[in-house]
């Protein structure tokens, strides 16, 4: 019986796949059509501290194997999850979430990560870096590890759960950005964020998506998440959780290879619900295939001296 | 919502770029017109939503227009060939929020939901009467089918070809409640028009099913998601 | 009768469909399938200085949409492409080509230059600085606006031929190399080159390709390419020549939308070797699908104010 | 080399996951045994070699082993279906250069283009012989065609189960002029043995015809592709 179990920053998950923030909303669709409790865990919707009502429609546009997107943080604002989506949820979850945390200045993310540290249900906060920065020239946290780390220090001080800080993929030197994390006391790294990338209507002459670019994600940009979690992993010494494309059990070994001890599955959700159900049956005949008898044990496995 | 696998049993042009296909399988999950069916094609990463024109126990009709290379893939397909799809997306149309004489307003490929509508209107004992707006002559179609529901239907041409000269607008009734599927100008016009009604929206989609955000739209009552709140809203929700 | 051409620095091209350096060799295996003349151009291999081996196989792996390379420059080396390579293609092709130019300093960037500037066959020298800088820690040029521009100022002082500066897309900040490079006297910008990505076998528990990493192409990377084309269309004003995952006639005119003059095709001459004769040929029927009657005047097209 | 259509005739299982596809279509582009096609498999981007076994004016056999996603696809294909290919791909063995009694050495899916070439070996009025090495006994295949030509056949497994025990390299008579075909480690030590012969290798492809430099290896004479220059080499380019 092969053992799929990963543990997450002291958390123990019976598998290691995690649907991705975005695409799974707060659980409430996915739990109409399969029991959502057979995941390692789930990150819930980008969460700000004020409501936010998004971009624009478009919002979304057809990319070969994947698909871009600028849906622009919609979202009813952290004391509505906390009142409203969090009791929700323990109705139809019942392990710890990943809270996903995104912000437009430092003290905004911490004050969304300090209102989320109350709530038990809550096993991991997930900062994703890639907003803007309004205090600074609408520059995205993630591109600088100066801001990276000032972000992660912010959240670390107000909070007692595992902090993963989660990486945008558009800038030069990914490792440089992680280890600014880490030292600056993340708990994990998550990546890749979507890719910035755009597709532009010849009818109109015009961008499809309002917001002109938006984000890429599916099994289009794996090999660069792949390459992006392998350099992490050589950069830091702290655990990291692998995305971007992922779409099969073969493609789970291959993100855990290149040293993510869990994988979160994004895009793949939209394009069939039952994504996730189906690559964690599909594991223990993948583990099989590659004669894997703990799924742990192969975290970073590809890289060798 | 079910996953299906669809067998395509017919895929012919009803005018020069629009198709009806009427497919073979479960549709347990459609449980209103106005709903829609999201599809798996060849090659390409999101699913294309299709709404449902007309469905039985044994399969349904699709009706839809070649417009990108998603629907160009699909006209290409032949009988016997499968369909992965989501069906039973969306609200659909609430008949029993009609009044007696609702008027079906359809403009181009807005006009297929309109027509599995009819159908329940009349089985639901109501007496719907259905305007049907197209470009010019060559572009109409099944308003032979809408007819022969006996119910009674008027055609405009923006052209002149055929029918009423003008847009469907012009053939309104005064302070009529409407139920309505087209462009979404068309959809404002008509609503300017109505006294109330139920208007059925498009959009880029992502998931299809609520989970992406990728097509919420902003509503008196906040923000609503088109394929999972929508496609249909009720009159007094709208906000242009 | 739609009217395909374009002028790319004072050159007249019959159309805007350039082969991409390394997809096209010197263009001799493609003479032996069609008439090469039907192209605007093409980009000859990427030439060094001196002769390169190039990279140990595996050099090659699949992708979602793509695929990844890390052939390491392998080319004969300046002087045998001059004396050898350039009279062979006189044969079969009957256009000014354009010369790619690589180097792992600026010196040899500047002497491989200098020797090509005398060949009458060289309309324009694209260089590629996604290459490592030995002499600053390995660092790629294209990666550093300082290090562009100083690459681009020793080229152009070299020559009197047009220099197109070939981008790297593994960067924070596409528009700011761009400019460093217009600032620098670069004649045109062209990008994007690949994305660095990696792919494992998990039967082996190691990178599939020797090298590690390798770089990205093929249709998966085509938003993120127009996304870069758009940018640095926005940021500078010399002509650009799009690339990346271009593989229809449709990927010509979004990506001149988004601002290229000329547009190059790499990865799909790889999948199918006539895949530049079949874009050729559609050309005319996608312009008319779309109201173009002269495809020069779209160039941009979709940037409003 | 050339762009044909192919339509599947037959596609069978000859062991446990190695399979005989016969093809029909136009083989004008194949000139000499050893050469390959490139196949176009639905999603994959890459085309993937797989060297010709044999081949007459309408159509031509291929053996291919399931090791990845790739062929895994080619092995459920029906008949019927078509397949997009590039033929007439690489060097293929140089018949001029063999002596009167070559020794055929294959390993595996090495064995297949063996067959091709001791056809056209006979039929130049040449009497070669087969050394024909597998792991165990179920996977042996192909030896009775080989038999049935009329040669000397010799059948090795590692592990004794069928034949003589052992490598193809402990059934080699000495010095011998070898045409080989069969993994790296295999070819290394038959070329040790051998005393002249023609080698082919193997790697993995960008474009199979010789544009992207994606397989080239290091040889006396250079660096050689082995897609356009090979896959065949001769025993004095070989550099281990």
């Amino acid at each position: 019986m092969p053992d799929l179990s990963v543990n997450l920053l002291g958390i123990e998950l019976s598998n290691p796949i995690i649907p991705a923030s975005g695409t799974f909303g707060y659980g409430r669709e996915f739990a109409e059509l399969y029991d959502i409790d057979i995941l390692g865990t789930f990150s819930f919707k980008g969460t700000t501290l004020h409501p936010r009502l998004g971009n624009p429609l478009p919002r979304i546009a057809e990319a070969p194997s994947g698909m871009l997107n600028a849906v622009g943080l919609q979202n009813p604002g952290v004391d509505k999850v906390i009142t409203e989506e969090l009791p929700n949820l323990a109705k139809i979850f019942h392990k710890p979430v990943m809270a996903n945390v995104s912000g437009f200045s430092i003290e905004e993310y911490a004050e969304t990560c300090r209102r989320l540290d109350g709530c038990d249900q809550v096993g991991w906060l997930e900062v994703n870096i890639s907003c803007p920065n309004v205090h600074h020239g609408g520059m995205s946290f993630g591109t600088d590890p100066m801001q990276a780390a000032a972000v992660t220090k912010a959240v670390k001080a107000v909070t007692t759960k595992p902090v993963i800080m989660k990486l945008s993929p558009n800038v030069t030197d990914i490792a440089a950005i992680a280890r600014a994390c880490e030292e600056a006391g993340a708990d994990g790294i998550s990546l890749i964020n979507t890719l910035m990338g755009m597709r532009i209507d010849p009818r109109r002459r015009a961008p499809i998506i309002a917001n002109t670019t938006g984000g890429l994600s599916g099994p289009a940009i794996f090999p660069v998440a792949l390459r992006m979690v392998w350099q992490v992993y050589e950069a830091v010494s702290i655990p990291i959780v692998g995305m971007g494309g992922v779409s099969s059990a073969e493609d789970v070994i291959e993100m855990m290879l290149a040293g993510a001890t869990a994988v979160e599955v994004g895009a793949a959700n939209l394009a069939d619900p039952w994504a996730c159900p189906k690559i964690i049956e599909a594991l223990p005949a993948a583990m099989e295939k590659y004669g894997i008898d703990r799924l742990k044990d192969i975290i970073g496995g590809a890289h060798h001296g | 919502m079910k996953q299906v696998t669809y067998t395509i049993h017919t895929n012919n042009p009803l005018t020069q770029d629009v198709y009806r296909m009427v497919l073979e399988g479960d549709t347990s999950a459609i449980t209103a017109p106005g709903q829609f069916v999201n599809l798996t094609l060849d090659g390409l990463y999101l699913r294309r939503p299709i709404s449902v024109c007309d469905w039985d126990a044994d399969g349904l009709t699709l009706i839809y227009k070649v417009v990108g290379q998603g629907t160009d893939q699909l006209s290409q397909m032949r009988p016997g060939e499968t369909l992965d799809a989501l069906a039973g997306l969306g609200n659909g149309y609430d008949l029993a929020a009609c009044p007696n004489d609702p008027v079906l307003v359809g403009g181009g490929v807005g006009v297929p939901p309109l027509y599995g509508l009819a159908k329940w209107l009349i089985r639901a004992g109501k007496s719907p009467s259905a305007i049907l707006g197209f470009n010019r002559a060559e572009e109409i179609f099944f308003d032979m089918e809408f007819a022969a529901l006996g119910i009674p239907v008027t055609v405009t041409t923006v052209d002149g070809t055929a029918g009423l000269r003008g847009f469907v607008t012009d053939a309104m009734p005064e302070d009529a409640y409407v139920c309505v599927c087209g462009p979404e100008p068309m959809l404002k016009a008509v609503h300017k028009l109505a006294s109330g009604g139920q208007f059925s929206f498009e959009a880029r989609m992502g998931c299809g099913f609520g989970a992406c955000m990728g097509c919420t739209m902003p509503t008196v009552d906040g923000y609503k998601r088109v394929c999972k709140d929508g496609p249909v809203l009720g009159y007094g929700e709208i906000k242009w």
